[in-house]
């Protein structure tokens, strides 16, 4: 194996976490996008969208039908967590939301242990998505999964953005998200808008969590927390609310986790978080609105 | 008054400030003097927001310098330049929403009379009088700008034209020899704007401070300020009393128009 | 009192979950079977249960419940050292017995007391047995280490795995670290794979949440060596989530249950999915189940359900047979001399490699 | 009454009902209530403290965990006899070996060390606003964590720290609630609160009245950071042992919870806030283990308690979004509003 | 056209608007003048349906619209230029003028329609890339005038579109104004600068105190005595 293999396999490896966190960012940065909210219950939609996956799938049904059957799940479980929770509380506080979207979380999880306990159970990958696939005569290997995760977090961005900054619905939701009642004022259906941002956001929510339970192998009610954590830091790396800094942020990120530990000896790698945090905080003080979030003057 | 016996104030020499590629303000220069009103007029856009921001620390220039009575005040931040004594109000009011009306004037008024930490906690004599100092002077402040009513509102919650009133005592408060005001009559009906003319001369007359008045209400401006600077696209077009700029062509054509 | 109460608290939500879950579901089943055959001392005796939800302010406080108003005689609990030291003084203070089915961290009766005793072995013991296993049987005189520096279980395992492999004659050729919860290994093992030469195995230190996935990404990557480690393998997730790539992996137990187990473990693996439903999720359902025999063994032995004779009689338990081994205490030893299960992977199911005792043993 | 003076006369009775409560309640209740007291009043010290940042300040801090950690493993390592630190912690360097102070000196040692480490993160991340304020003290708090986890020459690393002498009783903490509600009712409630709750609301305006946005938030941090370095120091010689994941995110979002549930711009609100989740949740804590009535028997279903309280959690901020006492003290017989937390709607920009 | 009968406002334990009745017909230009804090936005705001009535009625095209929500008032036809501008400060220019038109969906006309605001403001089309948030105050003005423009309402509440605006500037913007007046449009208008005001409307209520103190054509309240005195309440 050479150097420059080494090198392209953590740069492989790289992208296809960076992709995952991405995937996992876009829709927390929706959500966020619209609302000034940064939703917790964001890891248990993703885990409904998983749990549905392992749960189909243990009662026979194909994995591409219970895949399609999990998105859904998520986005119906996106919908009723805005209906029920979020929508009567939207014109409070930001900390008052933050603490009802706390509390969705605390309900989602323990739900889930009850019913499934909190054993982790197998999430069950049909063999393609399995194999793995080699370059450079096996130093540099890859699985379809990787690749998948890649192919799917570069094409529904793309919808995505599309849809952001080209469609009307796109547009309002970002002027939604600058002032709500200037959106009411204009003759926007800020409702339709916020409830459309949920679902999509929860659908991204429940695909992510599906790719993210077929790279970790199990799903556990408690799944969520860990990619929340890695999302709101990539999206805030990127500038919170905005897509395209969300996926640079996730891909950042990623990066940043594979290289310290290819690249620094494990002394110092098992610093890791506290290396990544350090440089993200860094990051934050030379661009203190986020990193594709130009330094503006304010106006005053 | 003879204006070249009195002191220079503050005085800005080629002040220049473009925001990527925008000039807004072009080799902007100004004397101020002491005890004078002076007005800054010119069209929508024309910079007179981005020089109050400039002078007061909240964006600094691309060349050019600021002086307060002799010292360079560039790059100092905002806090330290209002201690030097220059306040401001802002176009569009910015209150302490969740502050009462007395909230929003005590703390500016506690910038002349600072208690420390240990003091705070323990309370002894110093601090009790400071903070009746304070307390006095805010209520002089809302006194004079009729507010003493309104003491125990929420800021956020009053009629317009008391915010803009709360906010020239909110400068004030904070002992300034310069005081900037951002179109403080913008809002207000004829009766209110006539009102604060009246004040703002009050104002100097009583505290000595020098003032400059960005304004498009032309009768304000003209009945109360004794200079004028006029401003469009970023530069200075004229410089001169009331009469001069009214009648000079260059005016009309920018800014008021051939009515 | 009509019933002999004993104190269960349990982190039946939170982190530590999913191993406290199935113990109490094993503990409970012993508790019913000793009750159906009558009881201890003629009376019945009550598990007194609290979710303590894998904290440690509110372990403290169920801890001060069942000591002070549900004066229980003896406590049974937690699979982790977090918890045990969380629970321990106060377990010390008020002379109640108190057994870890669960914790392996043999330093535990030292740090708290002479009321804590452990039902499993040592976690000296297991990897002991482990380094003796790989240079013995897997003839591998280099290592890899791989360590979850995220808990005290996988940290310890580590360090005590250095020491007897050390000691034996191995060579760690090189460490690496991950963190509890990560769910991506391609760079460690990316560094792994570029090591030349390459070590004869790889010792990873792990959580049942993780080694599946370590070992599935580790064979995708191509590396084939083979992989041992401590029970914390021991879930059905190993297989399940490591798949084929479980191949050649061995660790360190309590017990074997699998096909071909003692009819004991046999007769347990049957009622434990009778009364829960499912097969035993991992060998803590038997180690909760094992405990609770061995309290009311001691209870039985003592004569009353008085704390302090209770502690005499489980101090001199002697050669009571369990589900996970037959455990002794030697005397002022409060940690069981077990003999300890390693299982191998052979065609995607579990074998028993070997069932050995060391023949050094770390200090704790 | 002035508002003044009923700040001081409602400190001084509660000062006396905290006494009575010291030093009366553990010779009329058991060990159980005792305790459950004292983590009231102990985490009532940690919400106090982050209220000073999170809800005067407007900085939403999420890394005063960190704080609470550094400061137990301070006292932690100081504290701990001598004979056992050589064994527990073999390689401290020599000159931590040779002695152990008494609980006092070390709360106040891990108090001041961790305001100065207030100081060196607050410096930079102050400048911060909003949520990125929130994710760069989130990062301190993981790198406090993973430091405690690695520098295990000092705390052991991810294994359990032990051997603290347990000697936070309920006098200790309730004084040490006394002293943090009085440092705090008078900092809040001084021109120093109010440049705090200026920049709360508009740093913009703050800064043009001459109050140095920077200073004042660091001030508020650095303060809060030494009573959570305090309320680390008594967690540490309640619980005896511990590990880098105490003090970690649960324990965040409990406080979190507690302080937005009482009120964030409200002293006693915080305080109403610890006392109503933590006795809840005990309350919910003993139902959850299944209960009969008559002939009815609720089987136990152990996690319910969490569900119940999410519950409540959101039924509260749909009826009170500001909490429970919202930005109002408890007073004598009135409640005075001492500064609203802006949220009207013409405000929201 | 629009018809507001006895229409009460609270908020919290402030009357604001306390029973105010109006009317404006089709095609004509209504003025609504008034001291400070007299409920004139509030009224506006309220027939958009961003606060909600407390008791009375409005009646648009003989269908009362009281609580109905204010998206649907802008497909009804009402667009307002709201106090304080309100404009979406992180979007671009092209994007406000753009969500103007969001209840829209002929493309050509929209198109037409932002050509026409571009020739009343040019400004507009210079900055078209500018964040609004960023735009001078007067600059934002015009926006939001445009803003509300984009929407083709067939009713155009406007709140104050002087209000910080240069001389010359808005004598241009009042005579865009009365150019639309003459293609028809109708307007309510607040307006502080009551010359101006009484200039291009038909007719005028003077509201004080949340009630409607006087109402009249403009041409009669013009130099009126009795509109200084319904301002400053000395009449009561
Ligand atoms: N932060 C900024 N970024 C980009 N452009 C800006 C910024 N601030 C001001 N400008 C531009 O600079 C020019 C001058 O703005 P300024 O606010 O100083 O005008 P003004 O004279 O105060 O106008 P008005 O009377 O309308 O308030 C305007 O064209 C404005 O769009
Ligand atoms: N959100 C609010 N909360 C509380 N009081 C309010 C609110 N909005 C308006 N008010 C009060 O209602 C009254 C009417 O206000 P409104 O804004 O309608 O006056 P206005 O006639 O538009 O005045 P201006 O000329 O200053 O704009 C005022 O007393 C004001 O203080
Ligand atoms: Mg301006
Ligand atoms: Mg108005």
């Amino acid at each position: 194996m050479t150097q420059l293999d080494y090198i392209l396999q953590q740069i492989v490896n790289a992208v296809s976490l960076g992709s995952l966190y991405a995937l996992v960012a876009v829709g927390l940065s929706i959500v966020f996008g619209v609302l000034k909210l940064t939703n917790f219950a964001h890891g248990d939609v993703m885990m409904v969208g998983a749990f549905g996956v392992a749960l189909l799938v243990g009662i026979g049904v194909p994995f591409p039908v219970a895949v399609i059957c999990g998105i859904a799940a998520a986005a119906a479980a996106g919908f009723l967590i805005e209906r029920i929770a979020y929508r009567p509380i939207r014109d409070a506080p930001d900390v008052a939301r933050l603490l009802t979207s706390l509390a969705v979380t605390y309900i989602i999880e323990n739900v889930g242990i009850l019913v499934f306990t909190s054993s982790p159970r197998n999430f069950p990958l049909p063999d393609i998505l399995n194999t793995s696939w080699e370059m450079s005569n096996g130093a540099i290997t890859f699985t379809s999964i990787n690749l998948l995760t890649i192919a799917l977090t570069f094409v529904s961005l793309l919808l995505l953005g599309w849809f952001i900054t080209r469609t009307t619905t796109g547009l309002g939701m970002r002027a939604a998200a600058e002032d709500m009642s200037a959106a009411h004022l204009v003759g926007l259906n800020v409702n339709r808008l916020i409830i459309v941002a949920f679902i999509v956001a929860s659908a991204y929510a429940g695909l992510a969590g599906i790719l993210w339970a077929a790279q970790a192998g199990v799903v556990q009610p408690q799944m969520g927390f860990t990619p929340l954590l890695k999302a709101f830091v990539a999206a805030i790396i990127g500038g919170f609310g905005s897509i395209a800094g969300a996926l640079v942020g996730g891909y950042i990120l990623g990066a940043l986790e594979i290289f310290i530990v290819a690249f620094l000896p494990s002394s110092v790698s098992s610093y890791r978080d506290a290396i990544v945090f350090a440089v993200l905080i860094a990051f934050l003080l030379v661009r203190p609105g986020g990193l594709l979030q130009p330094n503006r003057e304010i106006k005053l | 008054m003879d204006r070249q016996s009195s002191r220079v104030l503050l005085r800005t020499v080629g002040l220049t400030k473009a925001f990527r590629g925008l000039v807004a303000l072009r080799d902007h220069s100004i004397e101020l003097h002491e005890r004078e009103i002076i007005g800054v007029i010119g069209p929508n856009g024309s910079g007179k927001s981005t020089l109050f921001n400039l002078i007061t620390g909240f964006s600094q220039p691309n060349s050019g310098s600021i002086e307060m009575e002799g010292r360079s005040i560039v790059g100092l931040r905002t806090s330290q330049i209002v201690a030097m004594g220059i306040a401001r109000t802002f176009q569009g009011s910015r209150l302490f929403g969740s502050l009462s009306v007395a909230q929003n004037v005590l703390t500016a008024a506690q910038l002349r009379h600072p208690v420390g930490a240990a003091d705070t906690v323990l309370r002894g004599r110093r601090y009790r009088e400071r903070v009746a100092a304070t307390r006095q002077k805010a209520d002089e402040l809302l006194d004079l700008m009729g507010l003493t009513d309104q003491a125990g509102r929420v800021a956020a919650d009053l009629p317009y034209g008391d915010q803009r009133r709360l906010e020239i005592a909110r400068a004030l408060a904070t002992g300034p020899q310069l005081l900037l005001l951002d179109e403080p009559a913008a809002g207000l009906d004829s009766n209110e704007t006539k009102v604060l003319a009246a004040l703002i001369r009050t104002i100097r007359d009583r505290y000595g401070v020098t003032v400059v008045v960005v304004e498009h209400d032309m009768d304000l401006i003209m009945a109360l300020c004794e200079r004028i600077q006029v401003l469009a696209t970023g530069e200075v077009i004229c410089v001169g009393t009331p009469e001069q700029v009214r009648e000079h062509p260059k005016v009309r054509e920018a800014y008021l128009g051939h009515a | 009192a009509d019933t002999i109460k004993i104190g269960y608290p349990a982190n039946l939500t939170g982190i530590q979950a999913s191993l406290d879950g199935p113990m109490l579901n094993g503990a409970k089943l012993a508790a019913s079977e000793i009750n159906a055959a009558g009881g201890v001392l003629g009376q019945q005796i009550e598990l007194v249960i609290y979710d303590s939800k894998s904290d440690s302010t509110t372990i403290s406080t169920v801890a001060s419940q069942l000591i002070d108003s549900d004066k229980v005689v003896g406590i049974i609990g937690f699979a982790d050292s977090d918890s045990v030291l969380a629970i321990g003084p106060q377990v010390q203070t008020a002379q109640i017995p108190f057994i870890t089915p669960g914790a392996t961290s043999p330093k535990l009766p030292s740090q708290l007391g002479n009321e804590i005793f452990l039902a499993a072995f040592g976690d000296n013991v297991q990897a002991a047995v482990g380094a003796e296993f790989a240079l013995n049987k897997l003839n591998g005189k280099t290592a890899y280490l791989l360590t979850d520096i995220g808990t005290e279980y996988t940290t310890l395992l580590s360090d005590y795995f250095v020491t007897a492999y050390e000691h034996g004659g191995g060579k760690i050729l090189e460490r690496d670290t991950y963190k509890i919860g990560d769910k991506t290994f391609t760079a460690q093992i990316a560094k792994l794979k570029a090591l030349s030469p390459q070590p004869d195995f790889v010792y990873a230190s792990s959580n049942a949440e993780e080694i599946g996935l370590i070992l599935k990404q580790m064979r995708q990557a191509g590396i084939n060596l083979p992989v041992v480690g401590g029970d914390g393998y021991d879930t059905p997730l190993l297989i399940q989530v490591g798949g084929d790539a479980a191949k050649d992996t061995y660790f360190t137990t309590h017990a074997y249950i699998g096909e071909g187990a003692t009819p004991k473990v046999q007769a347990f693996i049957d009622a434990y999915t009778k009364s829960v439903g499912n097969a035993p999720e991992n060998a803590f359902a038997a180690l909760g189940y094992d405990s609770v025999k061995l309290m009311a063994d001691a209870i039985e032995r003592a004569g009353a359900p008085d704390p302090a004779k209770i502690r005499d009689a489980l101090a001199a338990t002697s050669g009571l047979d369990g589900v996970t081994g037959t455990i002794t205490y030697r005397p002022g030893i409060s940690v069981p001399d077990k003999s300890v299960s390693v299982i191998g992977v052979k065609d995607g199911k579990l074998v028993l490699a070997s069932e050995a005792a060391p023949t050094f043993v770390a200090e704790p | 009454m002035s508002r003044e003076a009923r700040i001081t006369l409602l400190v001084l009775v509660a000062l006396v009902a905290g006494a009575a409560v010291a030093f009366g309640a553990p010779h009329v209740l058991s060990d159980y209530f005792v305790r459950i007291i004292l983590l009231i009043a102990l985490n009532a010290i940690l919400v106090l403290a982050l209220s000073l940042s999170n809800g005067f300040t407007g900085v939403f801090s999420l890394g005063h965990v960190g704080f609470i950690g550094a400061g137990a493993y301070i006292s932690g390592i100081l504290s701990i006899p001598v004979q056992q630190k050589m064994a527990l912690l073999p390689h401290l360097p020599g000159f931590l070996h040779a002695f152990s102070l008494p609980f006092l000196p070390a709360t106040l040692v891990a108090g001041v060390l961790t305001a100065l480490l207030a100081v060196v993160v607050g410096y930079p991340l102050m400048r911060l606003s909003g949520y990125f304020v929130s994710v760069a003290t989130m990062g301190f708090l993981i790198i406090v964590n993973v430091v405690l986890i690695n520098a295990s020459d000092f705390t052991r690393g991810a294994r359990t720290f032990t051997g603290v002498p347990l000697e936070t009783t309920l006098p200790w903490v309730m004084g040490w609630l006394a002293i943090t509600v009085f440092v705090l009712a008078r900092l809040v409630y001084s021109p120093f609160g109010r440049a705090m709750k200026a920049v709360r609301d508009d740093t913009i305006a703050a800064s043009a009245v001459g109050i140095g946005v920077l200073r004042t938030r660091l001030i508020a941090f650095v303060i809060g950071a030494f009573f959570s370095g305090v309320g680390g120091s008594l967690y540490a010689h309640y619980l005896g042992s511990f590990s880098p994941n105490t003090f970690y995110f649960a324990l965040t979002m409990s406080l979190i919870t507690m302080l937005v549930l009482g009120g964030m711009g409200s002293l006693t609100g915080a305080v109403v806030g610890v006392i109503c989740v933590s006795l809840l949740s005990e309350v919910l804590r003993s139902v959850e283990r299944g209960f009969t009535i008559g002939d009815f028997a609720v089987p136990a279903l152990f996690g319910a308690s969490q569900i119940v309280l999410g519950f409540i959690f959101i039924l509260v901020m749909i009826f009170r979004p500001k909490g429970i006492m919202g930005d109002r003290e408890l007073t004598f017989g009135s409640t005075q509003r001492s500064a609203t937390v802006n949220q009207t709607e013409e405000r929201k920009r | 056209m629009l018809s507001v009968e006895n229409l009460e406002v609270n908020f919290g334990a402030v009357r604001a608007l306390k029973g105010i009745s109006l009317d404006v017909h089709a095609g004509e230009v209504v003025a609504l003048v008034g001291a400070n804090g007299a409920g004139k936005s509030t009224t506006l705001r309220t027939i958009s349906g961003l606060s909600r009535p407390r008791g009375g009625r409005i009646i648009f095209d003989g269908k009362p619209i009281g609580g109905v929500a204010p998206s649907r008032i802008v497909s009804l036809g009402i667009a307002q230029s709201p106090e304080g501008r309100r404009l979406f400060g992180g979007l671009t220019v092209a994007d406000n003028l753009r969500l103007g038109a969001c209840t829209r969906t002929d493309k050509d006309a929209i198109l037409r329609d932002s050509e026409r605001m571009f020739m009343l403001f040019p400004i507009l089309k210079q900055r078209l890339k500018q964040l609004a948030g960023t735009l001078s105050g007067g600059e934002q003005q015009q926006l939001a005038l445009a803003r509300a423009l984009m929407a083709a309402p067939r009713l155009l509440l406007l709140d104050e579109p002087s209000l910080g605006v240069a001389p010359l500037l808005v004598r241009h913007i009042f005579s865009a104004l009365a150019e639309l007046k003459r293609q028809g449009m109708t307007m309510l208008l607040v307006e502080q600068n009551i010359t101006l005001a009484l200039d291009l409307a038909d007719r005028a209520y003077v509201l004080r105190t949340g009630q409607v103190a006087l109402s009249g054509r403009s041409a009669e309240l013009r130099d009126s005595e009795r509109v200084a005195q319904a301002y400053l309440g000395a009449a009561t």
